[in-house]
């Protein structure tokens, strides 16, 4: 076993599917079979990455397994150095964790979407586009650089945009795809004005590199605030792939797309995208960074959690709440919980791949039906989904035995001991919050779904339980949901391997003087620590073990609160939820409605960039083309040319000039009477006016 | 200033000048137009021969004089051609009406 | 090197078929087509060849010793005049990494421009000797090295291409050739101007010994050749440089077209043929960045420091403004014109930058806009083709219609706003790490930014318009790509996605060519050791 | 004020008075006639500056060449009683005004300028010193003043001649 | 006169000419039924005379010295290689203009008088020959007349058409109110100088001083004189309607021989009379009696802004075509006043390249009209395609009138600012450029008609004679090649710079 065959080995699980993309989209129409070569290859890669992730794990645990090449090299003048741009490849153990995890879910969606998008009309091209898909994710989590990541993050973009828009002939579909490329960009740029920063500074797009020399107190532009600054503007890459608010209206709008891609893209892989590269530039973030982080997050959170909680599209409530955890997951980097928030987005990875599938069968089931109003008593006729379902929904609200409920609490305890050390407990009061929304709106949704009444009973008789291929993955979905596959102990995940053995909080940062500068006092003990370490998490771990069982008792609660007033509102029926959101109609119908900030940004942004380019294309027309033509005397001779005078003598500068340069012209014209004693005068006038002016007396 | 010198017939020459330019732009008569032009040339030769007198500038003067004569008539006999012409095709030598080359 | 004069052949070829398409009868049409074919083929083939005997680390650019595949003799020589000397104009051509990459392209534009001027059926003998008098014209721009042969060149090009838009353009031709005309010729007289005082400001010293006055660009660019009273020259305490400069640059910016010499562009490319926008965009572009780089830049160096941060304004105001009027156009084709001002900003942005990733990434870009502009033209030929309309609200749906269209389409339009992969990315890229590198240019780079924003909404808005949603009834019968088609855009989208993954194919023959420039123009070389004697 | 000036001023008033008549009369005939008095007083004139080869010229060509050739103009393109009536393009009011006062400038500049004044007699006779000259001094001129008459003479033949038709 | 048989050697062109006039006009008598031969005999003669001025290159000497005692009185005639130029410029626009006439239907139906046309075209020859030799006020004066003289007659001489007797009385009267002018203005050079010959002037201007204001008075009547010759403004204003009445073939010649001539007394008459030395960089040192520079500054200026305005407007290409020589001769000017050689040499370079592409344009004009019968603008419609070699060769003259690489014309306007910006007369140089964009409109609105606009109706195909074709191409040639390889001309024109005085 060496370090050269993982390379090797995640590199060729990296190239893959784009193997499987070109073959398909190339040879597709030709042999409409090749689908399942795509899902051979996948599956291939799914088996690779297991033993890459068995290898790592195994014989490299604390080792990062690095290897690069030159890309580009040019002499950097004036600076007078040279520059390198490399590429390369990192496996450490989260990357070898997310390699796991992508192709996993990913293999699982081709399987799925061999029944479900049976009998589509570009049947093969979806398939190619999931491999393009996965190609594209699993470069962002191998990458060793920056540019790397800002490449294959736009590719992702890109493969996203062809998946949610697969359904092109629907406006709405080619709509929303536009919509989450667009949106997308604005955090990219941020990204890439934040990459920029940080390669004028240290010349190179290698997070190690860049990260040693900020531990070693080299600051770019030589100021803390500028650390600052990159910290937040390539997180605000996060903040788009991850639909963190303000950028979190693509996400709901992409459920256009087939719901596996949902599973895929919006659950598991392209959203957790944002968070795994929080977590690669962790160690770069400076306090105030983070606080920002902590706070965007959490309030994407509460936002999203209040908004799934009226939506009776399925797939709306799920997208809500992907946007909800997603904040869960940025607050937890946030506030310092590294290792819950990688956690946290692998199970939630499983569980919410699970939930989207199982939505998708239900969806399947009920001939594109997605309104949950019209669902119930789904239970009896799918059993396989709805247990695979509630094991998933469990596991999200935080039900103790699954995933969920360690990650979850975990990162809860992070909060709290944020809010203990910073006195920010406004951040944990909505961590808690949300833990009781997001337990409430779940059950809402599997209540709503599968238990009570059939509504539509048309529609019910014809629903039956999905095919193997789709409840399959279902099933394996389910099952990582279950605490077992992280360790041993169900209330406390510290022990288990993956927070003790797997993965660990970098322990290399950013000069130490700016990290958690704001927990006051406290830590002032701490800063003769060795340069270098994150003296301040020793204080942070012992606060967050602490917070432990707080936080679970605390969660426990909120969630078993959020379930029974699901259970008051939709099972027992004590309490009529319509009456309710007439009591409170402003607040429901803002819920409803998203707050209405899909509306806004129309309204300003968009609305006003397009005004505003109506008014520019207007006045490039009328007043650029017009005065800088030259004249209008061009406009004039070129349409005396042709007769379109009229259609482009405009007003104003270009009236004057016209009739200046016309009038010149002219007058040389009626100089020539035609009557040569007229000419004769001239002459004699000439040589009057010519004398006078060249020589007065 | 009664005494005649030379200034005396340079301002004969002048003045015969400017009655030649006169009749040269108001006569809308080629013919008359013409003599007009016979005028400017006889205060052009008037103004040699003066100064070639009071000057003491030998015969030039006087040489030039004589080209002068002998060319207007070689002028005159052009010019009445083309009048001619001009009279064939217009029916008409009023200088002002020929004017349909213009612009 | 190779043993023929490579870069005479490279530049005459198209003259010499353009002689040869005169002899030919007016209704053989086909052999016309095939002929011209061939030349731009043959001329592929002799940039490739260059490519392949290239020196990737001679650096030209003032240093007449490592420029390559020189050709220089005595063009006009006037000896004995009593002050001026001895008249002399060199035929002089090489290349450095400046005009490589240019070469190269010229040659693949003309190349595809031939094949797509294909379904040209009027006046076909004249259209395709205009078109490679056309041809001529630019690559020889690419490789002069002396001024007036230069400028005969760059003039060469105007009047093809104004018959080519006036003859062959659509309904308002005369009008947009006119302007076209009008404005370039504005521009020339500007750098006639200049190139007349910088004539009369520098000297060469002769074999002999005695100094001449010479149209020389790299003796232009050695201060140690100025003239001590000359109008332009450096030593001269009341020197009309700067107004030069400006004027040379006005000159230039008219091409780019920079902001707010810009408006020919959209009528020209509006009513200009398919392939002649391809040219435009392509090839005809690049002129005015690569005069600003070959000459603005050497040879006022001082005044290019000067300046840096106004040229790079002008760069953000081009991208940003480009792609703000180009989201609000209806007609496709206006649309890919305006996206062209805006891209055309990021090289400006890149030069200003001055240093080494800004410029590489600024040539880069000109490259790379030139084949992804010249695809974006061929797409809308194709559908006006078809469709015989542009208007972006008139299609809906066409991707069910004509998928392999939309998959290049989607191709050209990623490209454009720069997706990784695609060799636009790597371009821009470059040129924002060059001008954010730099602290003048770094506010203006950041602003800049908003352009990929910007040119992603308009792209995709338009991918959306024409390709997305139901199919409109009207186009159902449109057919997909046919084999022609197929050949001008499989070369275009290799070449892009090759140059996105391996760009240093490109880079490199340029690095050391512009890090020369770089050193030159930031004056970090002392004058004297530049001599070219 | 002695005879020679009493001589001038009488053959001034004759010319400058008849070349006003010339210039103003209706009638084209009555031009003619006083462009005849006008030729006379100019060959007066020339008399008196001692030129008397030039004023015996000047009565030949003038008005034996000349004044026939514009009176056969004026009968071949008139009928003879016609009056000008209407003005031409140049109103005559200003034009008058124009010329009076472009005469003024030109009275001016003929008076104030310093002319080279070296009175001098010139020999009774001029003829034989003409007569020399003209085959000396101004031979080419003599010579091309042929050809200038014959070209004159081809051309106004060519021009005036009937083509036929 | 001890001089008379070395001034006869000097003069022999002339002479030839004027022996070549007489044969002209007696064969024309003998060959009374059948003029065909005319047009050979008349070819002959120039090209004898040719022969006699190149033969003439190397020689220089004054000719027909009077006999009076005043200092440096050279003589009437100067023969120098300056004048050798211009005679051949003459000669060469001759000999064009003798195969115009061949095919030029407007002159062929006038076949009967073709021996008196040739004969005042010869008339016209000497004309200039003299205005171009001459140096004494008499000889230009009378060379001048001769030049006119014989041009009135000719600009009326087909007589097809109204508009050619309206040219020709238009002419006429211009003409002659500009001779006078200019003979007043002699007589009064002639008052405060006491001789009419440029030399002495000279000399007396450099040593005595005159009234100032009297002197540049006459300068003025005198220019007006020349000016009317080379048609600048102010003194242009018969040149559109003459060259639009007049048959082509004279309003080709008048376009460049005669207006050759009149550049080349303006020089002669500049520099032999207002140059009082030549320092080493060749630039003329002026006597400060009068201010030729600015004033021929403004008329240059005044000259092309004006000639290219009007063009604008202008419907008929002879018309057009005029405006477009006024044009010209403000470019022309613009040699002129920046009074040194080089300015000279840009100048005589510049005449060249002018009367090649002006005599081209004039002679598809008149190919086109033979056909067609007119030279309006719209009736050129389609014409490119119609005749493709008169259109292309029409479109590279008017693009070399324009003055586009890679053309002559751009070689002759190259030369001309080169000359200005040296002369640090810049302001000058950019408005001069400015005036050839503004040109650029109008000769570009003719390829529009011809190239872009399809001709409604069918335009008649011109199809033009083999010896036609040839005669395009002999011009079209020389315009493209001397676009590119010029140094000869160079070298020709900068041997030709010598004027005889100084």
């Amino acid at each position: 076993m060496s370090e050269s065959l993982i390379i090797n080995l995640s590199v060729l699980i990296l190239f893959l599917p784009l193997f499987g993309f070109t073959t398909v989209i190339f040879l597709g129409k030709k042999f409409p079979k090749l689908y399942l070569f795509e899902v051979a290859i996948l599956t291939s890669a799914l088996l690779l990455s297991i033993f890459v992730l068995y290898a790592k794990l195994t014989f490299f645990n604390v080792k990062d397994i690095i290897a690069e090449f030159t890309w580009i090299s040019m002499n950097n003048l004036p600076f007078g150095d040279v520059i390198n741009i490399n590429l390369g490849v990192k496996i450490d153990n989260v990357a070898a964790i997310m390699l796991f995890v992508v192709n996993l879910i990913s293999a699982l969606v081709h399987i799925y979407s061999i029944e479900y998008m049976r009998g589509d009309r570009y049947y093969t091209r979806y398939f190619a586009y999931l491999g393009l898909f996965t190609f594209s994710m699993l470069g962002i989590v191998i990458t060793h650089n920056l540019l790397m990541m800002y490449i294959f993050w736009e590719l992702v973009g890109l493969s996203s945009y062809l998946l949610i828009g697969f359904w092109f002939h629907k406006k709405s579909a080619a709509d929303a795809g536009k919509k989450a490329f667009i949106v997308n960009r604005i955090g990219d740029i941020g990204m890439f004005i934040g990459i920029l920063i940080l390669f004028t500074n240290y010349k190179t797009f290698t997070f190690d590199v860049i990260f040693e020399q900020i531990a070693a107190g080299n600051l770019p532009f030589g100021s803390e605030a500028w650390l600052t600054a990159a910290g937040i503007l390539v997180f605000m890459g996060a903040v788009g792939k991850s639909a963190q608010f303000p950028l979190h209206v693509w996400l709901p709008d992409a459920m256009e797309g087939p719901t596996p891609v949902s599973a895929l893209i919006h659950a598991a892989t392209m959203v957790a995208a944002g968070v795994f590269l929080v977590t690669r530039i962790f160690v770069m973030l400076t306090a105030d960074a983070m606080l920002v982080i902590a706070v965007i997050g959490a309030f994407t959170s509460l936002l999203s959690a209040t908004i799934a909680l009226t939506q009776n599209d399925i797939k709306k409530v799920l997208a809500y709440s992907t946007v909800s955890q997603l904040g869960y997951m940025i607050m937890s980097l946030g506030v310092g919980a590294y290792v819950f928030a990688f956690f946290h987005l692998v199970t939630h990875a499983f569980f919410k791949a699970c939930l989207f599938l199982g939505s998708g069968s239900v969806i399947h089931a009920m001939h594109h039906e997605q309104d949950i109003q019209k669902m119930g008593g789904l239970k009896k006729k799918m059993p396989i989904t709805y247990w695979t379902f509630l094991i998933s929904t469990l596991a999200i609200s935080g039900i103790p035995l699954t995933s969920g409920f360690l990650s979850k609490d975990g990162i809860l305890a992070g909060t709290l001991a944020f809010g203990k050390l910073t006195g920010h407990w406004l951040i944990p009061i909505t961590g808690f919050t949300v833990a009781a929304l997001t337990a409430f709106y779940m059950f809402r949704l599997v209540i709503l779904t599968f238990h009570g009444e059939p509504k539509d009973h048309h529609k019910f008789e014809h629903a039956h339980e999905t095919p193997w291929v789709m409840t399959a993955p279902l099933v394996i979905l389910s099952v990582l949901s279950i605490f077992i596959f992280y360790t041993p102990n169900p209330i406390s995940p510290d022990a288990g391997w993956f927070m003790k053995n797997w993965v660990k909080t970098p322990t290399q940062v950013v000069p130490d003087n700016t990290r958690y500068h704001h927990m006051v006092e406290s830590t002032e003990e701490a800063k003769a620590e060795i340069h270098g370490e994150i003296v301040h998490s020793v204080e942070y771990t012992e606060t967050m073990h602490w917070a432990h069982y707080p936080a679970m008792l605390m969660s426990l609660i909120v969630a078993g609160f959020g379930i029974l007033i699901a259970l008051i509102f939709y099972t027992w029926k004590k309490v009529n939820a319509d009456k309710l959101a007439d009591k409170l109609k402003l607040l429901y119908k803002g819920s409803l409605n998203k707050w209405y900030i899909d509306e806004l940004y129309d309204k300003t942004a968009i609305s006003g960039t397009l005004n505003f380019s109506s008014i520019l294309a207007w006045f490039d027309q009328k007043i650029i083309d017009g005065a800088v033509n030259g004249s209008a005397w061009l406009t004039r001779v070129v349409s005396k040319f042709s007769g379109w005078f009229d259609t482009f003598a405009v007003d104003g500068l270009v009236n004057f000039t016209a009739f200046f340069s016309g009038f010149v012209g002219f007058s040389f014209k009626k100089l020539q009477t035609g009557k040569v004693q007229t000419y004769i005068v001239f002459v004699i006038f000439s040589v009057i006016i010519l004398l006078l002016l060249f020589k007065p007396f | 200033m009664l005494q005649v010198g030379l200034t005396h017939f340079l301002v004969v020459s002048a003045i015969l000048f400017s009655f030649g330019i006169y009749g040269i732009v108001t006569r809308k008569n080629a013919v008359m137009v013409l003599m007009g032009i016979e005028l400017v040339l006889n205060a052009a030769n008037i103004n040699f021969i003066a100064f070639a007198k009071y000057g003491n500038f030998g015969f030039s003067g006087q040489m030039i004089a004589l080209f002068v004569i002998i060319l207007a008539a070689a002028e005159a006999a052009i010019a009445l051609a083309i009048v001619l012409n001009i009279y064939k095709t217009f029916l008409s030598v009023n200088v002002d009406e020929i004017d349909h080359l213009k612009e | 090197m190779v043993g023929f004069p490579i870069l005479s052949l490279i530049t005459f070829l198209p003259v010499l078929g353009m002689i040869a398409i005169l002899f030919f009868p007016k209704e053989q049409v086909k052999p016309v087509k095939y002929l011209s074919l061939v030349i731009t083929a043959i001329q592929v083939v002799l940039a490739i060849v260059l490519l392949s005997n290239y020196n990737y680390s001679a650096a030209g650019v003032y240093d007449e010793k490592s420029f390559q595949f020189i050709e220089k003799f005595r063009w006009i020589n006037i000896t004995g005049l009593s002050w001026l000397g001895n008249v002399k104009i060199d035929y002089f051509m090489g290349v450095d990494g400046l005009s490589t990459p240019m070469v190269l392209l010229t040659a693949i534009i003309s190349f595809i421009a031939t094949l797509s001027s294909w379904t040209i059926n009027k006046s076909v003998k004249g259209y395709f000797a205009l078109f490679l008098l056309l041809d001529a014209g630019m690559m020889g721009v690419f490789v002069a090295l002396d001024f007036f042969l230069f400028y005969i060149f760059w003039e060469l090009m105007l009047l093809p291409m104004y018959f080519l838009i006036g003859i062959w353009g659509g309904p308002r031709k005369e009008y947009a050739a006119i302007k076209f005309f009008i404005y370039t010729l504005l521009g020339s007289v500007f750098i006639l101007l200049s190139m007349i005082g910088l004539y009369f400001s520098t000297t060469e010293t002769l074999a002999d010994g005695s100094k001449v006055y010479t149209f020389n660009m790299l003796a232009m660019m050695n201060p140690a050749n100025s003239t001590q009273d000359g109008i332009l020259s450096i030593l001269n305490p009341n020197n009309l440089r700067f107004a030069a400069y400006i004027a040379l640059f006005a000159g230039f910016a008219i091409k780019i077209p920079m902001f707010p010499f810009h408006t020919w562009l959209p009528d020209a490319h509006v009513e200009a043929p398919t392939p002649i926008s391809v040219i435009l965009a392509g090839v005809l572009l690049k002129m005015g960045t690569y005069g600003i780089l070959r000459i603005n830049y050497p040879m006022f160096p001082e005044i290019t420091r000067q300046l840096m941060w106004w040229i790079a304004l002008f760069g953000m105001i081009n991208i940003i403004y480009g792609a703000l009027v180009a989201l609000a156009q209806k007609d496709f084709k206006k649309l890919i014109a305006y996206s062209s001002v805006s891209h055309m900003g990021y090289v400006l942005l890149g030069m200003a930058s001055l240093s080494t990733s800004g410029i590489n990434g600024a040539i880069f870009q000109m490259f790379n806009h030139g084949t992804i502009t010249a695809m974006l033209f061929l797409i809308v030929g194709v559908i006006y083709d078809r469709a015989h309309t542009r208007g972006l609200n008139d299609f809906g749906g066409l991707a069910a219609q004509m998928p392999v269209y939309t998959g290049f389409v989607t191709v050209a339009f990623f490209a454009a706003i720069g997706l990784p992969g695609m060799s636009g990315f790597i371009s821009e890229a470059l040129v924002f790490v060059g001008s954010f590198g730099v602290e003048l240019t770094r506010i203006l780079a950041m602003v800049s930014t908003l352009g990929i924003l910007l040119g992603a909404a308009y792209m995709l808005w338009t991918l959306q318009r024409i390709f997305f949603g139901p199919l409109n009834e009207k186009w159902s019968s449109l057919t997909d790509l046919d084999k022609r088609e197929y050949a001008m855009l499989v070369p275009l989208a290799l070449i892009i996605i090759f140059l996105g993954v391996y760009p240093s194919a490109m880079l490199d023959i340029m690095n050391t060519s512009v890090n020369s420039l770089v050193n030159f123009v930031s004056g970090n070389i002392d004058s004297l050791t530049i001599s070219g004697l | 004020m002695d005879f020679y000036n009493i001589v001038f001023y009488l053959f001034a008033l004759i010319t400058v008075v008849s070349a006003a008549f010339v210039v103003t009369t209706k009638n084209v005939i009555h031009s003619a006639f006083f462009l005849l008095f006008t030729f006379f007083g100019v060959a007066g004139i020339y008399v008196l500056l001692g030129a008397d080869f030039i004023a015996v010229v000047q009565i030949m060509v003038y008005v034996g060449g000349i004044l026939i050739l514009l009176l056969f103009g004026v009968m071949l393109t008139n009928k003879i009683t016609d009056v000008e009536i209407r003005t031409g393009t140049i109103h005559l009011l200003p034009a008058a005004i124009g010329v009076g006062v472009f005469m003024g400038a030109l009275i001016a500049v003929m008076v104030w300028t310093n002319w080279k004044s070296v009175p001098t007699e010139i020999p009774l006779t001029t003829t034989k010193t003409l007569g020399n000259l003209l085959i000396t001094d101004y031979v080419l001129i003599f010579e091309l003043l042929g050809i200038l008459l014959l070209i004159a003479l081809i051309g106004a033949a060519s021009i005036a001649r009937r083509d036929k038709e | 006169m001890a001089n008379l048989y070395q001034s006869l050697e000097l003069i022999l062109p002339e002479i030839v000419l004027s022996l070549a006039l007489v044969v002209l006009v007696t064969s024309d008598l003998i060959l009374h039924k059948d003029k065909r031969l005319i047009p050979y005999i008349a070819g002959l003669g120039i090209a004898v005379t040719g022969a006699f001025v190149i033969n003439q290159f190397n020689f220089s000497g004054f000719a027909f010295q009077t006999s009076s005692n005043t200092l440096r009185n050279y003589g009437m005639v100067a023969v120098d290689p300056f004048g050798v130029f211009f005679k051949l410029i003459v000669i060469a626009s001759s000999i064009l203009i003798v195969f115009f006439s061949y095919s030029s239907e407007e002159i062929n139906k006038t076949i009967d008088r073709l021996g008196e046309y040739y004969a005042l075209i010869f008339g016209m020859m000497l004309g200039m020959f003299f205005m171009i030799t001459a140096t004494d006020f008499i000889l230009i004066y009378l060379s001048l007349e001769l030049l006119s003289l014989s041009s009135y007659v000719l600009s009326g001489f087909t007589k097809l058409r109204d508009r050619n007797s309206e040219a020709a009385l238009k002419y006429l009267l211009y003409g002659a109110v500009s001779s006078g002018l200019m003979l007043f203005g002699i007589s009064l050079i002639y008052g405060l100088t006491g001789s009419t010959n440029l030399y002495v002037i000279n000399s007396l201007l450099q040593v005595n001083s005159f009234n100032g204001f009297t002197f540049s008075f006459a300068v003025i009547l005198v220019f007006a004189g020349i000016g009317y010759k080379i048609s600048s403004a102010p003194f242009h204003f018969w040149t559109p309607d003459v060259y639009e009445g007049a048959p082509i073939t004279i309003t080709a010649f008048l376009s460049v021989a005669s207006k050759a001539a009149g550049f080349a007394l303006l020089i002669r008459f500049i520099k032999t009379t207002f140059v009082s030395f030549v320092d080493v960089n060749g630039a003329w040192a002026l006597i400060e009696i009068f201010d030729w520079k600015t004033i021929l500054v403004a008329i240059s200026i005044l000259t092309m802004t004006l000639g290219n305005f009007s063009a604008l407007w202008q419907d008929n290409l002879k018309r057009m075509l005029a405006y477009s020589s006024i044009a010209h001769a403000g470019y022309l000017l613009l040699g002129i006043v920046v009074f040194s050689n080089q300015g000279l040499i840009a100048m005589l370079v510049y005449f060249v390249i002018y009367l090649l592409m002006n005599l081209g344009a004039f002679l598809v004009v008149m190919l086109v009209a033979n056909k067609i019968g007119s030279e309006e603008i719209d009736d050129y419609n389609g014409l490119g395609y119609t005749s493709p070699l008169l259109g292309i060769s029409f479109a590279i003259f008017l693009i070399s009138l324009t003055g586009l690489p890679p053309t002559a014309g751009f070689i002759g306007k190259l030369y001309l600012f080169i000359a200005l910006v040296d002369a640090k007369m810049i302001t000058v140089a950019v408005i001069a450029l400015l005036n050839s964009v503004v040109s650029l409109y109008y000769y570009i609105r003719v390829l529009k008609h011809m190239y872009l606009i399809r001709a409604t109706e069918s335009t008649p195909a011109v199809v033009s004679s083999f010896g036609n074709k040839l005669l395009v191409l002999i011009i079209v040639i020389p315009v493209l090649v001397l676009g590119i390889y010029f140094s000869p001309l160079i070298d020709f024109a900068k041997r030709s710079i010598t004027i005889l005085g100084l």
